[in-house]
């Protein structure tokens, strides 16, 4: 391959440099019925799983089939997406907030049509490539970071999770039987780029061994002050370690028995890698949400402390997934959120129903303020 | 004829749900073949090699990347993540594998000719895989090398109009809920507060400045479907003062089953008819609505605007029509001292309903950025007090929510110039261990042990 | 008066000594009735307010008349008390936790013999001195602390500010009106010897100014560093002052800013006074309990920053407790407790409906726990 | 004709609650007359300069007490507290005033004889004023002078076959319910458990041996009228594993308005007819219940055990047969850390029902004593293991509360030998900060960076 230039003169990076121009003006973006509507919705319906309409206040309709999609995706697909809406939407459309992709007509024909081409198309291994849902009271696609592809601290991979995750849950992504919509969430590790401490249900990979030290070359590539200061456990002081060869070297020494393994040094500091395949998988949540109806928006739990990287479709932790669906299926009230089941059930009978231990990690134990989960009355269920 | 064998990843082709394994395959293969005739500007095996090292990785259970370096363009701060793999001998197609992050538009609206554009960008200078969208909101163009960087973003700034989006110790890419544009609920227009904003502050966004990152985010209603309020430093939730809008005709189609609850959220199973005081009066979280002869009433001075009776009925009630934001403050995920929600600090901000000018009532986007400088003026006086606060007593790395444990809500208010109100709690305080400033306090602080100690014999 | 020895001898004092005794055994001091149906009572009822009956499984009644008392009580007024039990409960009597008096009798005649002879013995200032009630929904007897009568550390009086509140409600004492019960406590400093931190309201000693240094002694009387241990926010640090006689000794240095005046110093260092005429006064909290009927218990909440010491009846404090008193009485659902009140009501309401100021004291900034009092919702009531 | 003008204090002989002038003012005049021919052991105008000392503070708004010095009594390490005037010249009576804490009774019965004979102690040794009782339960006796201390204390045990209480870094003086001897709700007998710890730990009660100071509180019932669950470092609370006792037929008494509701306590307001349905089944806190064709339902396994209804109904529903005790641990005031609420630590701990002999059924208390030893062997080994981890490592006048904070309730429930189950925690932990041990992982955290640097490349 040989290299050709954009226009861009490394001699002079300042010539004719366009800079802080920002995103694209959204106008331009706009479908026709949604820039003549915008602000003058009326109201909307699920007409089905995946399938909205939304109708204005002049009775102008816009119909969306929502699909879902790997957050990843290949500029192939991209193109295979553009197919689509060159075909069927005037060449428009938009991705949601949870990587799934939406397709607008603005009438019931085009959006059968739409549907009809979406559901034959297929992956060679035998996968949708736009499978429609993600609608109401079921389950959305799974919002998630990196993961082994493309991340330096992840404990777990997050494509592969989401997929065997999704693969699981896939009828309810297609379907709206549960009491609430459900949010499942996806994080790699403990920094989790991808927020999911408030969703229904999370994912987060989870290491489990303290840094492994790389003395020899850690005050070369690494501040040490910033890798003393990264620890919230304050596990970690500078140290002089002799090296095998004699010599001695600025380095760190690390508390184990004070890390939770947070990775927090190692994004500061190379030296401290704490990957390892033994120590690291995959920790559950559940109960959050962020929504403010009915109930205020509320942290997920830790409900497993630990299932191991089963590759590629870590079962263990899809059947507690699983598990917790059909329970909360099963026992929540029409309109109740996850947390708000477990809440009013309590999570003693939450661990019941769902058949899964309660450990001692589950207990908050960090700092002050974890007293204030622990039970502080004579209430409770045997 | 896949380079690598990966049969642990090929059990990830199976299944329903889109296959991202069968997708890089897909690229990789189009790579290999190139029947478009790219002339790659990073290696063709870009896709094969990674799907090599990830079965490495599924393989051995660990990440083969390593911290990325500093790598970006001229003049910038953020938009760059460096990345390199730690076996770059085995898997030289990606050894280097940098992320570059594109500033995404308004509610991620896209046209087909602009994302070809982009897809054959970065066919061209990259791996040809993306994340259709990052976590925070951009998209995300995974895989390149360091020469290809300032490349791509000349080619995005002239040929494309694009920019960057924010990485590091800076203002992060704004993200917003899909509002106005398709949504009845929405009480402001997220993409345009969103967009002002992004453009307000693209210095903030491209050259670190604060103590750590910082994030905005847009929702247009209590409903949160951006998350704002768990994932952004400032999140500005739509909400409203006056009463919900009542069309007593609709909510009798809703009773009677003409109209589907919640919009048809729940067709999936058979939850009998429709139950107003079970479904709406009896889940009201502040108990201000009754059904009684056929009439919904709302005692609105009780409501919370929480949006439960509106998304159960939304061809009958209506958000009201004064109407704004409420700005929350601090919310991040757990590193470093634990997770925050945001926190409620400008209750209600009105957003004037009469200056509803777009851009294209405007010779210029200048003078459409004036006008919303004035209509925005209060909202961008509480977010420069913030910045100044933060930027004046937070700590390296310590993010705004953390700053405002350290030195306590108050201090926060004082700040930004909002008076303490009941509000800004869930409850008071249960601890009486109650601060108190010496000019509060009558005769002050100063005083005499000698004179003391006439009145009290030690 | 000339010395009389009890018998101990104090050049002998492990003589005949007798230690480890403990209290008497209560089996002696039960009544009759209660000794026989201990363990089989059936069932109460408040037959009017401060008049119960207990009735046993076997039919026997026991009938109970509550008085409220001063905590306070002289030798001679229990030894009225003593002449009441002989003459109407055989010789026996019981406290409650809350400092009322309980006279027991096993039929309805004596009963109200008693209460007769009860309701008519008076102080010569008018005050009763055995007022019936304390039962039911109404208000019982404030427990409470020594304040200026008897304690080193108090920032207001207990007993005083007690008797000034008890007359205000006084009615309420005697009647069964409100939706709960509603506890009252009072402690008159913050070590709540009185532990007043879960009371439907609670009335507390404050002081607000820094201790004042007494440099010439300190170091005599008190060990500096238990002096500096005892401070909850890290305000006081061990120094070196130099007296105006050019004397240099070791004392401490207070950073007044981060002082709140709990006085826990001056409980460790008699050289570290703090009380003050203007900056000693009252601190209202409410919406506490310690029931765990149908909410859990829960922590009052201050609700009033200051009210100055107003002797010798405190009109501005009896006016706020009045106020949220007749508030509740108005707002809550029966069998409501006050803090279940607020709750539901919220406390933005709460403080307008009782005309109380919430200013910036009220906002919780103690340690990292506190920012789980902010409010994290969009939720709120304009 | 008293000693000193009182103005201000004479203001609050008015009202009609009873005031404590007014009985000051009455002991006061006793000593003056004193028509007994007392020989006063302590000035006899005591409560005439107490009067004359509160109207100083009353006028100039502070204390005049300072701090007690160390008094007390041979051999014990409590039960004395100190008290000395900052006005000894003026007030002479009352210069040394030192309070004497005697141990109370179960549930606060007494007989008249014994008041009377302490009474008349008092009068002769002391001031004769008192509290009845003391916040943490005791008979207070207010007012003496040193050299009267073990006067007192002789006379106690050896006439009066009384001990006194606790102070300092020890073991308080132990308070209970009324329980069973008047009340049917009570699970367990608060006196026997309350008498039984007592004399089981007098040792602890009067020699410091403690961090801090320790209170044990017993409640028979979980409405918790002693609030041991606020204000003791172990807390008992009476509970019940098997169905709450129902009376159909006490039920519909109830509905018909027959039995009065919550044994008659709103009989000062007219709330309506009884409505069981909104009182009872609604107000339900697990939603367990249910009256249908008039019957109430309970679905005892959701039922956690809150009281209401059966406070509601105390003649229909009574509390199960199963019987125990729930133990909550760490309750204390806001010095120093804060307040804290009893934290859960022993869900139930059965109590055997068929060991309900008295001590009238022995011949001697020590034999009472050992088979209270028996009946509560499983309760003294979690108070004893509570005591050994506090005590091992508690710091200087650290609350029991503080350490469980400051070490983790999974600390505790380890030394206490209690398995950690859902019960303990309101709910489980929100950050995902886990600590594991190195025995529970795989391979341990002993690793080689030359090894890991293998597969992984610097």
């Amino acid at each position: 391959m040989a290299f050709i230039s954009s226009g861009y003169d490394p001699e002079k990076p300042m010539e004719g440099r366009i800079t802080d121009i920002g995103p694209k003006h959204y106008d331009q973006f706009y479908p026709e019925v949604i820039k003549k509507n915008k602000g003058k919705w009326s109201h909307h319906e699920i007409l089905e799983p995946g399938v909205l309409v939304h109708v204005a206040e002049n009775g102008d309709e816009v119909f969306t089939v929502r699909c879902g999609g790997a957050r990843l995706m290949s500029s192939t697909h991209v193109q295979e997406i553009c197919d689509i809406a060159d075909k069927h939407c005037d060449g428009k459309l938009r991705f949601t907030t949870r990587n799934n992709i939406e397709f607008m007509t603005d009438s019931k024909d085009k959006m059968e049509a739409l549907k009809a081409d979406l559901a034959q198309r297929k992956f060679p291994g035998g996968s949708y490539k736009f499978p429609i849902g993600g609608t109401g009271a079921g389950i959305s696609n799974i919002v998630h970071t990196q993961g082994w592809i493309h991340c330096h601290t992840p404990a777990t991979d997050a494509s592969g999770t989401v997929k065997a995750t999704m693969d699981e849950v896939f009828s309810d992504f297609q379907d709206m039987r549960l009491p609430a919509k459900l949010k499942i969430s996806m994080a790699c590790c403990l920094n989790m780029c991808g927020a999911v401490h408030c969703s229904d249900i999370a994912i987060l990979g989870y290491h489990r061994k303290p840094p492994i030290l790389d003395h020899e070359y850690l005050d070369k590539v690494c501040e040490v002050p910033l890798a003393v200061a990264s620890c919230p456990t304050a596990a970690i002081k500078p140290a002089k370690v002799e090296l095998p060869s004699g010599d001695t070297v600025s380095s760190v020494a690390v508390r184990n028995e004070r890390c939770m393994y947070c990775g927090n040094c190692y994004t500061m500091c190379p030296s401290m890698p704490l990957s390892d395949k033994e120590g690291d998988g995959i920790v559950l949540m559940a109960g959050g949400k962020v929504s403010n109806r009915i109930s205020a928006p509320k942290f997920s739990k830790v409900v497993v402390a630990f299932l191991p990287n089963e590759t590629p479709r870590w079962p263990s932790m899809t059947n507690a997934i699983n598990k917790m669906i059909e329970e909360y299926a099963k026992g929540a009230r029409k309109y109740e959120r996850f947390g708000d089941w477990t809440d009013r059930i309590g999570w003693e009978r939450f661990f019941d129903v769902c058949e899964l231990d309660f450990t001692h990690h589950l207990i908050d134990d960090f700092r002050d303020a974890a007293y204030q989960s622990w039970r502080q009355t004579t209430q409770f269920k045997f | 004829m896949a380079k690598h064998e990966t049969p642990l990843l090929d059990e990830l082709e199976s299944g329903p749900w889109p296959s991202f394994v069968s997708d890089i395959k897909q690229e990789a293969e189009v790579r290999a073949k190139n029947e478009k005739g790219i002339d790659f500007q990073i290696p063709a095996e870009a896709c094969d090699d990674l799907l090599g090292l990830l079965e490495l990785s599924y393989k051995d259970g660990t990440t083969h990347w390593k911290h990325g370096g500093i790598v970006g363009v001229f003049g910038y701060g953020g938009g760059i993540i460096g990345r390199y793999s730690d076996k770059p001998a085995e898997f030289p197609g990606c050894a280097s594998f940098h992320t570059v992050r594109v500033a995404q538009p308004g509610a991620k609206y896209y046209t087909t000719k602009y994302l070809r554009e982009l897809m054959d960008l970065w066919q061209f200078r990259g791996s040809g895989l993306t994340n259709m969208h990052g976590s925070t909101g951009d998209i995300v163009l995974l895989g390149t090398t360091t020469p290809q960087l300032e490349e791509i973003f000349y080619t995005l700034t002239h040929e494309m109009d694009q920019d960057l989006g924010g990485s590091g110790s800076n203002l992060r890419t704004p993200a917003d809920c899909i509002g106005q544009s398709r949504c009845e609920y929405a009480c402001y227009d997220t993409q345009e507060l969103c967009y002002f904003l992004t453009m307000m502050y693209q210095d903030e966004l491209h050259r670190p400045a604060f103590p750590y990152k910082f994030k905005f985010k847009f929702d247009g209603c209590p409903n949160g479907c951006v998350a704002s309020m768990a994932r952004s430093d400032l999140s500005f939730i739509g909400t409203w003062k006056d009463q919900i809008q009542v069309d007593q005709a609709e909510v009798a189609k809703y009773v009677d089953g003409t109209n589907p609850a919640n919009a048809g959220s729940h067709k999936g199973r058979d939850w009998g008819a429709f139950d107003i005081q079970a479904e709406v009066v009896d889940l009201c979280p502040t108990d201000c609505m009754a059904y009684e002869n056929g009439e919904l009433k709302i005692y609105d001075k009780e409501c919370t605007r929480c949006m439960h009776c509106i998304n159960v009925m939304p061809k009958a009630l209506k958000v009201g029509k004064q109407r704004g934001v409420s700005i929350l403050a601090g919310a991040k995920a757990p590193i470093v001292d634990g997770a925050q929600m945001g926190t409620l600090v400008v209750p209600f901000l009105e957003i004037d309903q009469t200056m509803n000018k777009q851009l294209a009532d405007f010779d210029s986007e200048e003078e459409w950025m004036e006008y919303l400088e004035e209509k925005y003026e209060a909202l961008t006086e509480v977010i420069e007090s913030v910045w100044d606060y933060w930027m004046e007593e937070g700590k390296n790395r310590e993010r705004l929510g953390e700053l405002m444990i350290r030195q306590g809500l108050q201090k926060f208010l004082e700040k930004i110039n909002v008076e303490p109100q009941a509000v800004h709690v869930d409850h008071p305080r249960t601890n009486p261990y109650i601060f108190w400033k010496e000019d509060e306090v009558e005769g002050g602080w100063d005083r005499d042990i000698n004179e003391y100690r006439k009145h009290h014999a030690r």
